[in-house]
């Protein structure tokens, strides 16, 4: 979708300000917000890109006013409610209201722990052979699809080269509307500046995306 | 500028909410900032571009969350308080604490009125004969200016027809910059729904802009 | 909290934020008038042309003339701004105006996705929807989806225009008269001529509705 | 209007509060999760996993020639060696900064980093200004950090947009010949492995 967390190339949001001895979260709820995001995963209430998914479709301007952990805790919400972990009642009063669901078993601390150190990997078997190769030049499409999906903006359209073969990974278009994994080839495609902004472009960059297959047509 | 004033094609905004018997002004108040505007704007040399342009630097998370009359309101003081025609004290205070040079054309009077209620012309003499005849294929330019223009983003790099030739008139993007009005070329440009939206685009749609000569170029 | 209550908490902040916006506007207005910037008495005679001079009966009476004058009507499609300047009782326009007509197989809507613009001169100010980001955003890329937010249904396989104000241009939508006006005066037909219906987003009034 | 986003983030801050903790009592209250769990990814996140993991690595890369060509052609396997690895630690690529190209990344779209060598990101990295303006104006954003490339530099952004996570290796600065990896690792800043910034100076060295 063409949503508001779609931000490459777009003006007027002022200087980047780093921040002194920036702590890792600025309030004690920013870690429980971070924290509930993980162990839901862990929990497989629903995957990372309809998270994603749901983040981005909130209106623009609630999606620019919240803070970073605050859209976490928005989205979290509104998950929970989309998949029946709790009602708007709930949501309200802080408490599981009876009767209720239990859920089949807790996630534990060991699990956590396990989770922070195993990776979950999203490359899968291929089924057929990839359909580019590295040095290939590529377009990619020129889509606005109103999913999910990974291609930003402002690199639809344009031209690039195939820098490398990523696998076979999860297809997050497919995956956020909970369809399935829909695995597709994944390549890291690179930009010229020019290519991209035109003559406002910085001559000397590029910008290199990682693009499945789906996203791009041969030339 | 890529602002979020540049709203064409974005997801995410809801519905369009029709207001029944909706009052020219919803507020006392929202007049008086259209009549200020107008007023300033055209006794003070702050042209229709750069008015414009003032709104569209406001910050996005402003730009999003004030209604239209307060976007109007807080450029104007803005632009007021960037040119020294007052200070940020003065709005403070709400009364004038300094001596201030007369507008560009002195005080804006009753006989004022009839000039900025009936529309100027912005239509100049031509100097070139245009570069496009009608029925020619041309393709908007990927431009991407920090600066005022009116290319909607949606509509670079598309391939369109000229449809109509519309005069020559003052070009908003140096206009708005004091740059001059630097006149040119104005056409109609049709464009389908697929050259903009791909494959997800309404078959049986048609969008047209009207784009200045330094937007387009032969394909 | 629910999305409900969110919006809730929304709506009280927009309130205050009014009040505060009007205190500011008049301590600007002071500041603008002490400066000998502008006299109120212009200010007035402004917000009174917007509010009771220049609205869309403007636009209705040169709808609803070119339905009934076929000469008009052509010279109207050729040249807007000067086929309504020979109309006396219609404010004014510049030399912008282009009217673009409805047909069986065409319908026509006008956006401005960058800002607001509109003829003003036709329609009066435009409504807080035109201005509003959900209009903008979506009536470039889902015509259909919009004219549904105003129950408007057209058949699959009209083709919809759709006229993008990016420049000094500005646009009239010439809706279909409907049947059964057969005979009916350009005061009559004015009456059914509706302000969406000359921005593209909606028809004009079934005749059994004029009064 | 700085005064007014100032209260606005103040009473976020208590709004979300409450709301975050009303989202982790219904959890907790139906069964979904143990207490505990909540305070292992804190704990892990705030006190385990942070740059110093990167710099290890990068420093590693300074004096040992082949980890640092496996590291090129193998990121993950080469960091998992290291103990570092798990989420968004799976596919991790490793570029390397040269006289003539300078790598920095971002994600436009959300805030994809590399977690299990960097820890979790800055604001920066997540915020507006950085997400648009990096694929744009990358000269323009290095400003903003005091940073400045020679022109002819050729920059190269990565934006994040899959689960490849990117981990920049900065150049090793002159005057450390000789240097323990323990002592180099204290050179690399977080920055410099995200491409906003440069290592320390040897002098600078704590």
């Amino acid at each position: 979708m063409n949503g508001a967390a779609d931000m490459g190339g777009m003006h007027g949001f002022g200087p980047v300000v780093p921040e002194k001895n920036e702590p890792v979260f600025h309030a004690d709820w920013e870690g429980h917000s971070f924290a509930l995001n993980m162990v839901t995963g862990v929990a497989n209430l629903w995957n990372i890109d309809a998270f994603r998914f749901k983040r981005e479709s909130l209106p623009p301007p609630e999606y620019l006013n919240l803070s970073y952990y605050g859209l976490w805790t928005r989205t979290l919400e509104l998950m929970m409610l989309e998949y029946g972990v709790a009602t708007p009642e709930e949501l309200k009063t802080g408490h599981a209201i009876a009767p209720f669901k239990k859920a089949e078993r807790a996630i534990t601390a060991a699990e956590c722990d396990n989770m922070v150190r195993c990776a979950r990997p999203f490359s899968r078997e291929a089924t057929e052979p990839a359909k580019f190769k590295a040095g290939d030049k590529v377009r990619a499409k020129n889509m606005h699809p109103r999913h999910h999906t990974r291609l930003p903006r402002y690199a639809r359209g344009h031209v690039g080269e195939v820098v490398r073969i990523v696998g076979c990974h999860v297809f997050p278009d497919s995956h956020a509307s909970n369809r399935d994994e829909d695995p597709h080839w994944l390549y890291t495609v690179r930009f010229d500046g020019r290519d991209l902004w035109g003559p406002d472009g910085d001559p000397t960059s590029t910008v290199s995306v990682d693009a499945w297959e789906p996203y791009l047509e041969k030339l | 500028m890529n602002g979020v004033h540049d709203m064409g094609g974005i997801d995410g905004f809801g519905k369009v909410e029709a207001e029944p018997n909706e009052p020219t002004f919803h507020e006392t108040w929202e007049g008086r900032v259209i009549a200020m505007v107008r007023a300033i704007g055209t006794n003070g040399g702050i042209n229709l571009d750069m008015q414009r342009f003032s709104r569209e630097i406001l910050p996005p998370q402003v730009y999003l969350t004030s209604s239209y009359y307060q976007k109007w309101f807080l450029a104007l003081e803005q632009s007021m308080i960037a040119r020294g025609m007052i200070g940020a004290d003065e709005v403070e205070a709400g009364h004038s604490l300094h001596e201030n040079p007369p507008l560009k054309r002195g005080t804006f009077t009753m006989k004022d009125v009839e000039r900025v209620t009936t529309r100027g012309s912005f239509r100049r003499e031509p100097r070139l004969a245009p570069a496009f005849a009608v029925g020619k294929r041309v393709r908007t330019k990927n431009i991407n200016p920090v600066t005022h223009t009116r290319l909607p983003r949606y509509a670079r790099g598309r391939s369109g027809t000229i449809e109509r030739i519309n005069g020559c008139h003052v070009f908003p993007d140096t206009n708005a910059r004091e740059q001059g009005e630097n006149p040119q070329w104005l056409y109609t440009v049709v464009f389908s729904g697929h050259d903009l939206w791909g494959d997800d685009a309404d078959p049986t749609l048609q969008v047209s802009i009207e784009a200045f000569e330094p937007y387009l170029e032969p394909v | 909290m629910s999305g409900h209550d969110h919006d809730h908490h929304h709506d009280d902040h927009d309130h205050s934020e009014l009040t505060e916006t009007e205190l500011r506007v008049r301590a600007l207005e002071t500041v603008l008038t002490e400066k000998g910037y502008v006299v109120p008495a212009a200010l007035d005679a402004i917000v009174e042309a917007y509010e009771t001079r220049i609205g869309p009966r403007n636009g209705a009476a040169v709808v609803a003339k070119a339905w009934t004058d076929p000469a008009f009507k052509k010279a109207l499609l050729e040249d807007a701004s000067k086929a309504v300047a020979t109309l006396g009782h219609v404010s004014r326009v510049g030399d912008h105006l282009i009217a673009v007509e409805n047909t069986p197989k065409t319908h026509n809507m006008v956006v401005c996705t960058l800002c607001s613009c509109y003829p003003w001169e036709m329609l009066g100010l435009p409504p807080v929807w035109y201005k509003a980001a959900p209009y903008r955003s979506r009536a470039v890329k889902d015509p259909r989806g919009v004219l549904a937010d105003f129950g408007v249904t057209l058949p699959k396989d009209t083709d919809i225009r759709v006229w993008d104000s990016t420049a000094e241009t500005r646009f009239l939508v010439l809706p279909m008269r409907p049947a059964g006006t057969e005979g009916w005066s350009e005061e009559q037909l004015a009456e059914i001529v509706t302000r969406d219906s000359m921005i593209g987003t909606g028809l004009p009034k079934a005749p059994g509705g004029a009064k | 209007m700085e005064h007014d986003r100032h209260d606005d983030h103040a009473s976020e801050l208590s709004d979300m509060q409450l709301r975050t903790r009303a989202l982790e009592t219904i959890l907790l209250e139906k069964g979904y999760i143990e207490p505990a769990a909540i305070d292992v990814l804190i704990e892990t996140y705030e006190k385990k996993i942070g740059p110093r993991n990167g710099a290890q690595v990068v420093a590693k890369a300074w004096v040992d020639s082949k980890f640092r060509q496996w590291l090129f052609e193998d990121g993950t396997a080469a960091i998992a060696t290291l103990g570092f690895g798990g989420r968004s630690g799976n596919h991790l690529v490793a570029l390397e900064n040269t006289p003539a190209v300078h790598n920095m990344t971002v994600c436009t779209l959300c805030s994809c980093y590399p977690w299990a060598v960097l820890g979790l990101p800055p604001l920066w990295y997540k915020s507006a200004p950085y997400r648009s303006r990096a694929v744009a104006d990358p000269r323009g954003v290095l400003k903003d950090f005091g940073v400045d490339l020679p022109k002819d530099t050729e920059i190269r952004v990565w934006d994040s947009t899959a689960e490849l996570r990117y981990l920049v290796v900065p150049m090793r600065p002159a005057g450390t010949e000789g240097w323990s990896e323990e002592k180099l690792a204290d050179l690399v800043t977080r920055d410099s492995m995200i491409g906003t910034g440069f290592p320390k100076n040897p002098g600078d060295a704590s």
